[in-house]
């Protein structure tokens, strides 16, 4: 993102800050559409967790073959009508294998979730620590570490994550290795946000008066300018985790995401792609549970910017746009806007 | 290696992988039962035929191409000494003269080849082929600048193994002599029988040297064939072959060249060129594709549509996937280990892995199930169709793990349903019944060429795949099982590290039989006697599915190749 | 205006160092990538000595910096360079030649940019027509039904990965209801109607998700203008709603619209990866993926150069553009 | 039949009513203020004239009839009529009031073309006449200009010359100066003053300041919670109050003219607490007044009030006190290149204990930037900043600020308490029983209470949290505070407060204070020396009385005749001596 649109509004920067959990658990409640999304989110990530209760309640895994189940002379087609549902398989069998679709999906929301939660909180971790350094770093270190964070921004998402992957061990834990090369190539906006507002807060007089009472900068960073970061870093991580689901998927869809047997949507997708003639629920399963959960996250995330910045929810109902930029002069702000991850899930 | 119509999508499977590139030329459908059905099937010369493919032709110099497709674009431009029996099926696998007037003229002991050329051969400028344009044309495919041939020449031929090209040596290779313009003699440094297969291969094809522009070639080679290159855009993604006025149907009956102009498109996604055989719409109703095959989705719409499965054909080519030992790494030193693990096998649940019956049938002999190969029957570990547990359980006990074990399957990430991850979950979910606990490695593309083929990096178990450069046993199974042909430093195929002088000894002696019946019956007699070893367990030989567009005659796919030849097709 | 040029020069430097930086990186990664990049080039079956032959011929046994080194001079001054037969010129900037099929790189991008181009411009017009339109037209029809109902399918699109609304749209609009023909690149130059009717699905793909964050944009950043005091006095100069909503809040919001669209345009150059993969379209992205599975790093480098150099470029232009658009701020 | 008729109008706001039964009449041609302080509902008034709540979700009730026109029932189309072309409203801020993309001729031709049917050219001329008559010159060309490119002053001419376009009956102005320097804010009423006469449009003046309101208008409309507070003839509501709000507003309001209540420092020559008289009597209102309004600590301040009385002549027995702050020749540059210019262009000033130095200027005079220089919080480019005679680089807890800002000098996201305890921490006190008690202490001297300190900034007032950033600069026992624009976001009757309070601080603790200020009154209440600055440079210095009752500068006189007198008799002349000297 350029300088000129890095300068958007960064909620709580200069509304009055949260005044603590309360109030923003009261402004979110408020909203029934991210109340709807958080209680769809919620059970998400209880499938998830629960998967191999949910998978036993079946009695089926996600890695059995079920040779039977399948036509072989007809390239693996599930046997029996909507692609093989029965009593035992709730929502079919996969095509070729007869593996359990129901028992892949819910394992499938393992890796979704958790590579995108670990890849958001890589993200946090390295924006932040790379922005407030920037921004409290004189000129030469700030121009070295914008200049890096441009660099991480002008990358190919894609491409660098093809490399990434394929240069790091293969015995690495993949789930966690897809985390953190998401995480490592796409947290040059968060870090771009988070120097923004950092020279933003600098300039605030409570942080000159925190100088003149005679505190370091270490002191002053961590006591009055990490705090005035959280509401736009949450703001953005909770727009960034969908848009860290979508990577994922990509990735798995491109064939180096997380590795088989493990089962992950966007590589169940990547498999059913050719099968949406022959079984079609086969490609729609994932399709739809990637769809609900990247909408339930991203109506949670834009319900979270709104509890975090009173004047959206005073004007904008559902939120404000994720690539809202502030035309304001050089104070504005920047927007919590995926854009890498835009780029990569286009 | 095109195979199931997902590859181009991925990633990984997009690059040359070492063992399937041998297939690159081959996988195609055999349609002839079904096409003479249809009408008026009599084919006449005339219209333009369109190839929707996925590969782009990128390299088109004779010198680069690995085993030139026996139906593929470039045979129709380069003609070679020999070339392969334009025929459906078994009968495809014979090789028949081209350039020369014979398949060869070995002398006793097979180590000295002579040809002599046709008369008349002329390219498409209309000046005459000469045997040192052959010469020249093998020369240069030593070069590095145009590598990418098979290794044969430079194995085969006397002093070739450094030998640099002819940019660099002026002085040329001594083992090919020209004593005039019609006859070429090459000097071998060993007993090759096969030598007539090998000069199939696009580096024998002609090369005028004044016309050489090196590493340029490739963009107007000269052609020698029935087609000429008239357009040729983007590295070989568009290409527009017209008839070459200087070739003559009286020097060559094996190509029939029926349409007058080909038109080739590239870089198309595999579902798209199925999706557009299959529509069959405008110019489309004249396509084929050469490197695209029908996926197991794919598969189970058309059988579903009696109209697609009547434009389907069927191809085979000798090629086996398997699973690879390594009797250096414990426990797979152990013989019962290999056996336990070959008992153990699901080959249902593999084949299904890999498409369905429809696409692969089970394997249990190492060889291809071709005459051809000198295919012998055997399933020296019979594990049935789903695996033979208890019997896989026993021989762990007899080998000291009644406990089971847990071992590690190296394999491909790229989704090519041949050495990829469907395959080894397939495997890592039947061997947990005998009790074996399967951790599996997913390795990058280019990365698990580079380990399965270095000798100091090889995992103990993992999956490989062997394709035919040509339909005998000899390069079946020397490259594999030759204990001489262990690359220390290099590209090693021996995975089983075997080094058995009987077997090598037997594999000098048939190499030195020029009746290649006779050679084949020895081949297949050999591959049982290895497969005792059980240094591979053979899963499945790969069948090919192709669908031709709506106006498609005279298909004819050979068991050489298993591709539809492009050469016979008519679009009239 | 001296400020510009200033402008000009700081941006460029700065794009210049970014770029360097980048293919340094791109270098190491490259470098620290498995595969045996002679083998690879060489052949399955090529022998030891080959391979070796191979290496040298390709400059892959020089150090590291060596090889970069050459690389800039290419950049610079260019390369000669031997086809065997005769000495070629690659005239500066030269990006190298390709290890896989020896053109050269520079060459390999013009033939495959057209395509990239295409799909990005046209899904651009689409997604700006489609977004912004939707933005206004919810901005407008604020707190009614209509509005609701936009923001739910705005909403939708942002929450759909592309490759699945593209994989939706060729099973439903080729597959089913046979209504396109299957996605395929024909040069404009060649047939522009096939031009457009082969890439519109991949412009619709790539519009629609794109054009849900353009509405999303617009809406928001419309309804922060009408928030604003301008739009309180023209209220209460008796000017009215639509003109209100169509001119003065629209043009409030146009900066960042402009700005965000230069800056995806550029990201989309290179972005576009899946999109072309899942229509088998022939552009960067696609080449870049195959180069990068097969290790042929004058491709990656140079393909990664080039679309870096979009996205700078793009990133400078959405400056100007914003400053132009917006002339509060400065260029600095 | 009056121009506008207002009978017993509400307006609510969900809960909140901002404006409770008010009833007014407006006869044409003449003017009338709202003077209020914040959340009196003066504005919501303004907005109510013009039925600008519709579709707000405000609720509204009672009848409003302007021009003719009842607001209440009219349809949206008579309403646009109304809007503009009968009545028409001039802004706080001139600049977000104009659409930043559109040139100024191009707002103004395009409001005019909503209420005339005439081409878009007749109606760019018309923009070029009202803007002509307001006063910018080389009107054609500044016409294609966007309201960036004008400054404040020019921009709020714009405006009025919007409101012009269509000869509207009614002129409604919300705050119009409150944005402007005083010498800008002066020229704007004569303006206004002007178009009334010619024109003879009615005026609805809403206003903060007293003095603006004194200047510009025939009748006042006092205003508290949204109730009529006082309503009459300016001269009687001024001179004469009838409400003991209007007198406690009318008290609080610092007067340039009347010199400083009592003395702290000894400064030199400068008499202390000589002049107390009837101003002496003002003062003490402020302070009593602060009983009647404030919150819980208004008892205690009225009685240190007294004391600080008391405490004076004590203080001025001391011996000369020792130079604590002292500033040589500085200098701050902003930009490189061609772009820099220098805010502070080198400043010299002496700061004793004890004392109160006064440091006036309009925007951009650079007098934020020394503030900052001398606590240290910037580094100047030239010159030196001594503390207690020694060079100092970087902050020195013994020297402190109190911001402008209340909102911003908090940390939103930490208690009161914590904030002050700050400095205590920073000195490496561990004894949490000790800060604690510390602050408490702190809290409850600057009129707060001790169990204040668990809370956080959103639960006070802006005049609260002021007093806790004195707390929090007195928690480093400071020798020197450096106010910059201490009280100048607060209401006048907590102004008051606040400056009372510093007063009494500083005579406490002997203190020095260096208040920076643009407001000429509250700086002469304060103060025992004055600076004025201009342009990065002080242009005249002294103690108080000398530089406000004779002051050398032309520039200084400027400002002092800009000031808007609470006697409408006075403005009256003023504004011919400012015709004077802009004449001159």
């Amino acid at each position: 993102m350029s300088e000129a649109l890095v300068a958007a509004e960064i909620p709580g920067a200069t509304a009055p800050g949260i005044s603590g959990a309360r109030q923003f658990w009261r402004r979110l409640r408020a909203q029934r559409a991210a109340m709807v999304a958080a209680g769809v989110v919620a059970l998400l990530v209880l499938v998830a967790l629960a998967a191999p209760l949910l998978t036993a309640l079946e009695g089926q895994d996600p890695t059995t073959y079920h040779p039977s189940l399948v036509d072989s002379a007809r390239g693996g087609v599930p046997i029996g009508s909507f692609g093989g549902v029965s009593g035992d398989h709730w929502l079919g069998v996969e095509p070729q294998t007869g593996r359990d679709l129901f028992a892949r999906l819910v394992y499938g929301a393992r890796v979704s979730l958790g590579v995108a939660l670990g890849a958001t909180a890589v993200q946090v971790l390295l924006g932040v620590v790379v922005g407030v350094a920037a921004a409290l770093g004189n000129r030469w270190v700030d121009q070295l570490l914008s200049r890096v964070t441009d660099i991480i921004v002008a990358m190919p998402l894609m491409i660098m994550a093809l490399a990434l992957l394929a240069i790091v061990p293969e015995n690495f834990p993949r789930p966690i290795l897809v985390a953190l090369v998401i995480g490592f190539v796409a947290w040059g906006t968060i870090g771009k946000i988070a120097r923004a507002q950092t020279l933003t807060l600098k300039e605030l007089d409570y942080v000159a008066a925190a100088r003149l009472s005679g505190w370091g900068t270490w002191r002053i960073a961590r006591r009055e300018l990490l705090p005035g970061l959280a509401a736009p870093v949450i703001t953005y991580a909770a727009l960034m985790v969908p848009a860290n689901i979508s990577i994922e998927a990509s990735l798995s869809f491109l064939g180096v995401g997380v590795k088989p047997p493990t089962a992950s949507w966007g590589q169940m997708l990547s498999s059913a792609n050719v099968w949406y003639q022959a079984a079609p629920q086969y490609l729609l399963l994932p399709a739809a549970a990637l769809f609900v959960t990247v909408l339930a996250l991203t109506v949670l995330g834009d319900g979270v910017r709104t509890a975090l910045d009173p004047r959206a929810a005073s004007r904008l109902r559902v939120g404000t746009g994720r690539k809202r930029e502030a035309r304001s002069d050089l104070s504005g702000a920047a927007e919590p806007g995926p854009a890498n991850a835009k780029e990569a899930i286009s | 290696m095109r195979q199931p119509s997902l590859t181009k999508r991925r990633v990984a499977a997009v690059s040359v992988s070492l063992v399937l590139a041998a297939g690159a030329a081959a996988c195609g459908p055999e349609d002839n039962d079904a096409k003479s059905s249809g009408g008026d099937s009599t084919p006449h010369k005339g219209g333009t035929l369109t190839v929707l493919n996925s590969d782009p032709q990128s390299d088109f110099d004779p010198a680069r191409l690995y085993t030139s497709g026996g139906g593929n674009v470039p045979s129709l431009v380069f003609r070679t000494l020999t070339t392969r029996n334009r025929e459906s099926g078994a009968e495809g696998t014979k090789v028949v003269p081209d350039l020369a007037t014979d398949t060869g003229r070995p002398n006793k002991d097979a180590t000295v080849w002579t040809y002599t050329l046709k008369k008349g051969l002329k390219y498409e400028d209309g000046t005459a082929i000469t045997s040192a344009d052959i010469k020249y044309g093998i020369e240069r495919s030593f070069a590095p600048e145009l590598s990418g041939g098979a290794p044969y020449l430079r194995d085969w031929l006397v002093g070739a193994s450094d030998y640099q090209g002819p940019y660099k040596d002026k002085k040329g290779l001594p083992a090919i002599e020209t004593p005039d313009a019609r006859t070429i003699v090459f000097h071998l440094n060993k007993p090759e029988g096969e030598f007539p297969y090998l000069a199939t291969q696009t580096q024998f094809a002609p090369v005028p040297k004044a016309k050489d522009t090196g590493t340029k070639y490739e963009e107007h080679p000269v052609s020698s064939g029935p087609y000429k290159v008239v357009k040729n855009e983007n590295d070989g993604e568009t290409l527009l072959l017209e008839r070459n006025t200087y070739w003559s149907a009286a020097t060559d009956p094996e190509r029939k060249a029926y349409p007058d102009r080909i038109d080739v498109k590239s870089g198309l996604d595999s579902s798209v060129i199925n999706q557009r055989l299959s529509a069959s719409q405008g110019a489309d109703a004249a396509a084929v594709t050469t490197d695209t095959n029908l996926g197991p989705a794919e598969l189970a719409k058309v059988t579903g549509d009696k109209e697609l499965a009547a434009r389907v054909g069927t191809g085979h080519f000798g090629y086996t996937n398997y699973i690879a030992f390594n009797p250096k790494v414990k426990p797979f030193d152990n013989a019962k280990v290999r056996q336990a693990i070959s008992y153990a096998v699901d080959r249902s649940s593999v084949v299904n892995a890999a498409g369905g019956s429809a696409l692969a049938e089970a394997a249990t002999t190492f060889l291809p199930d071709q005459k051809s190969f000198g295919y012998e029957p055997y399933d020296l570990f019979p594990a049935g169709a789903t695996g033979n547990a208890a019997k896989a359980k026993e021989l762990l006990k007899e080998a000291g793990y009644p406990n089971g074990l847990t071992v590690t399957l190296t394999h491909d990430n790229a989704q090519n349903f041949k050495t990829s991850p469907e395959i080894a979950t397939a495997i890592q979910d039947a061997l947990k019944k005998a009790g074996i606990t399967v951790k599996l490695q997913g390795l990058e593309d280019n990365n698990y060429s580079d380990t399965i083929h270095d000798v100091k990096k090889e995992p103990g178990f993992f999956l490989s795949a062997w394709g035919a450069d040509w339909p005998s046993g000899g390069p079946f199974l020397a490259p594999i099982f030759d204990g001489r042909q262990i690359v220390k430093d290099g590209a090693n195929f021996n995975s089983g590290l075997l080094n058995d002088k009987s077997v090598n000894a037997e594999i000098d002696a048939i190499n030195k039989l020029t009746d290649l019946d006779a050679a084949a019956k020895r081949w297949g007699a050999l591959d049982k006697k290895i497969g005792e070893q059980a240094l591979t367990v053979p899963l499945f030989h790969p069948v090919y599915k192709r669908l031709v567009g709506k106006d498609i005659r005279n298909v004819v796919i050979s068991d050489w190749t298993g591709v539809l030849d492009i050469s016979q097709v008519a679009v009239k | 205006m001296s400020g510009f040029t200033g402008f000009a020069v700081r941006r460029t430097v700065s794009a210049v160092l970014t770029l360097l930086a980048l293919s340094v990186i791109i270098y190491v990664v490259f470098y620290a990538t498995p595969g045996n990049v002679a083998q690879i080039t060489c052949g399955p079956r090529c022998s030891p000595e080959q391979v070796h032959q191979v290496a040298q011929q390709l400059r892959l046994d020089d150090p590291l910096y060596l090889r970069y080194w050459h690389f800039l001079q290419g950049m610079v001054v260019g390369h000669d360079y031997s086809t065997g037969t005769s000495v070629e010129h690659c005239p500066a900037p030269c990006l190298g030649l390709s290890y896989q099929s020896d053109q050269q790189v520079t060459q390999i991008i013009l033939n495959k940019l057209p395509v990239s181009l295409s799909l990005v411009v046209g899904g651009m017009v689409l997604w700006l027509l489609l977004g912004v339109g939707t933005g206004v037209l919810s901005a407008w029809r604020r707190g009614r039904f209509s509005e609701r109902a936009l923001t739910g399918v705005t909403l939708a699109g942002v929450a759909t990965p592309a490759f699945v609304i593209g994989l939706v749209l060729m099973i439903v609009v080729c597959g089913q209801l046979e209504l396109l023909p299957f996605p395929e690149y024909v040069p404009f130059s060649d047939d522009p109607e096939q031009w457009m009717w082969g890439l519109l699905l991949p412009w619709v793909t790539l519009a629609l998700g794109e054009a849900a964050y353009f509405a999303r944009l617009t809406r928001a950043s419309m309804l922060e203008t009408l928030a604003e005091d301008h739009i309180r006095t023209f209220r209460a100069y008796g000017v009215g709603e639509r003109s209100i909503v169509g001119r003065h809040a629209l043009r409030g919001a146009l900066a960042p619209i402009i700005a965000l669209n230069a800056n995806d345009f550029g990201s989309a150059v290179g972005g576009a990866v899946l999109i072309e993969s899942l229509f088998g379209l022939p552009g960067i992205g696609q080449e870049l993926v195959h180069a990068v599975t097969v290790v042929d790093l004058p491709v990656v480098v140079g393909m990664v150069l080039v679309i870096g150099f979009f996205v700078v470029l793009a990133n400078a232009v959405a400056d100007v553009l914003y400053a132009v658009a917006d002339r509060r701020v400065v260029l600095a | 039949m009056s121009l506008v008729h207002v009978t017993d109008l509400t307006v609510e706001f969900g809960d909140l009513r901002a404006v409770d039964g008010l009833s007014f009449t407006l006869a044409p041609g003449a003017a009338l203020a709202l003077v209020g302080e914040s959340g009196s509902g003066k504005s919501t008034v303004a907005s109510a004239l013009l039925g600008l709540h519709r579709g707000t979700g405000a609720r509204v009730s009672g009848s409003v009839g302007v021009a003719g026109v009842d607001v209440q029932q009219a349809s949206d189309d008579e309403l646009r009529r109304l809007r503009g072309a009968k009545a028409a409203m001039v802004f706080q801020d001139p600049l977000s009031s104009l659409d930043p993309y559109y040139a100024i001729g191009d707002q103004i031709a395009e409001v005019y073309r909503v209420h005339t049917r005439v081409s878009r050219r007749t109606a760019r001329a018309r923009a070029v006449e009202v803007l002509d008559r307001v006063g910018i010159p080389d009107a054609v060309r500044r016409s294609r200009s966007r309201p960036h490119e004008f400054s404040g002053g020019m921009r709020q001419r714009a405006l009025i010359a919007m409101a012009l376009a269509c000869e509207p009956e009614l002129l409604i102005a919300d705050e119009p100066t409150t944005a402007l320097d005083v010498t800008v804010q002066a020229q704007i009423l004569d303006l206004l003053h002007t178009l009334r006469q010619e024109t003879g449009m009615g005026l609805l003046l809403v206003t903060h300041d007293v003095g603006v309101a004194a200047e510009s208008v025939d009748d006042v409309l006092v205003m508290r919670h949204g109730r009529t507070v006082e309503h009459g003839p300016v001269g009687t509501v001024l001179g004469a109050p009838a409400q003991a709000y209007t007198r406690e507003l009318l008290a609080a309001v610092p007067r340039v003219d009347a010199p400083r209540v009592t003395s702290g420092g000894s400064g030199a020559g400068v008499s202390g607490g000589s002049a107390v008289g009837a101003s002496g009597g003002s003062g003490g209102g402020a302070s009593g007044g602060s009983g009647a309004s404030g919150g819980s600590g208004g008892g205690a301040f009225g009685g240190s009030g007294e004391g600080a009385a008391e405490a004076a002549p004590e203080v001025v027995l001391e011996p000369a006190p020792e130079v604590v702050l002292e500033a040589v020749g500085l200098r701050r540059e902003f930009g490189r290149g061609k772009r820099a210019f220098a805010a502070v262009d080198g400043v010299s000033l002496t700061v004793r204990r004890g004392e109160t130095l006064g440091v006036v200027g309009e925007s951009g005079s650079g007098k934020t930037t020394l503030g900052r220089m001398l606590v240290g919080l910037l580094e100047p480019t030239a010159g030196q900043v001594r503390h207690d005679g020694h060079a100092r680089v970087g902050v020195n807890p013994a020297v402190q600020m109190v911001f402008q800002d209340p909102v911003s000098s908090l940390n939103p996201r930490r208690s009161v308490g914590e904030s002050i305890a700050d400095p205590i921490r920073a000195r490496g006190e561990r004894d949490e029983q000790r800060i604690r008690g510390r602050v408490r202490e702190l809290l409850e001297r600057v009129g707060l209470e001790g169990a204040h300190y668990d809370r956080y900034p959103h639960e006070f007032s802006g005049g609260q949290r002021q007093r806790v950033g004195i707390a929090r600069a007195l928690a480093a026992d400071p020798r020197v505070i450096v106010c910059d624009e201490p009280v100048s976001a607060l209401d006048v009757t907590t102004q008051a407060q606040v400056v009372a309070l510093l007063g009494e601080l500083q005579r406490e603790l002997g203190l020095a204070l260096v208040f920076v200020a643009h407001d000429l009154a509250v700086v002469r209440q304060v103060s025992d020396r004055v600076a004025v600055m201009r342009r990065g440079r002080i242009v005249e210095e002294g103690p108080a009385d000398e530089v406000y009752d004779s002051p050398r500068d032309a520039y200084t006189k400027q400002l002092l005749t800009a000031v808007p007198a609470l006697d409408p008799e006075i403005a009256a002349r003023r504004r011919a001596e400012r015709g004077a000297v802009a004449v001159s």
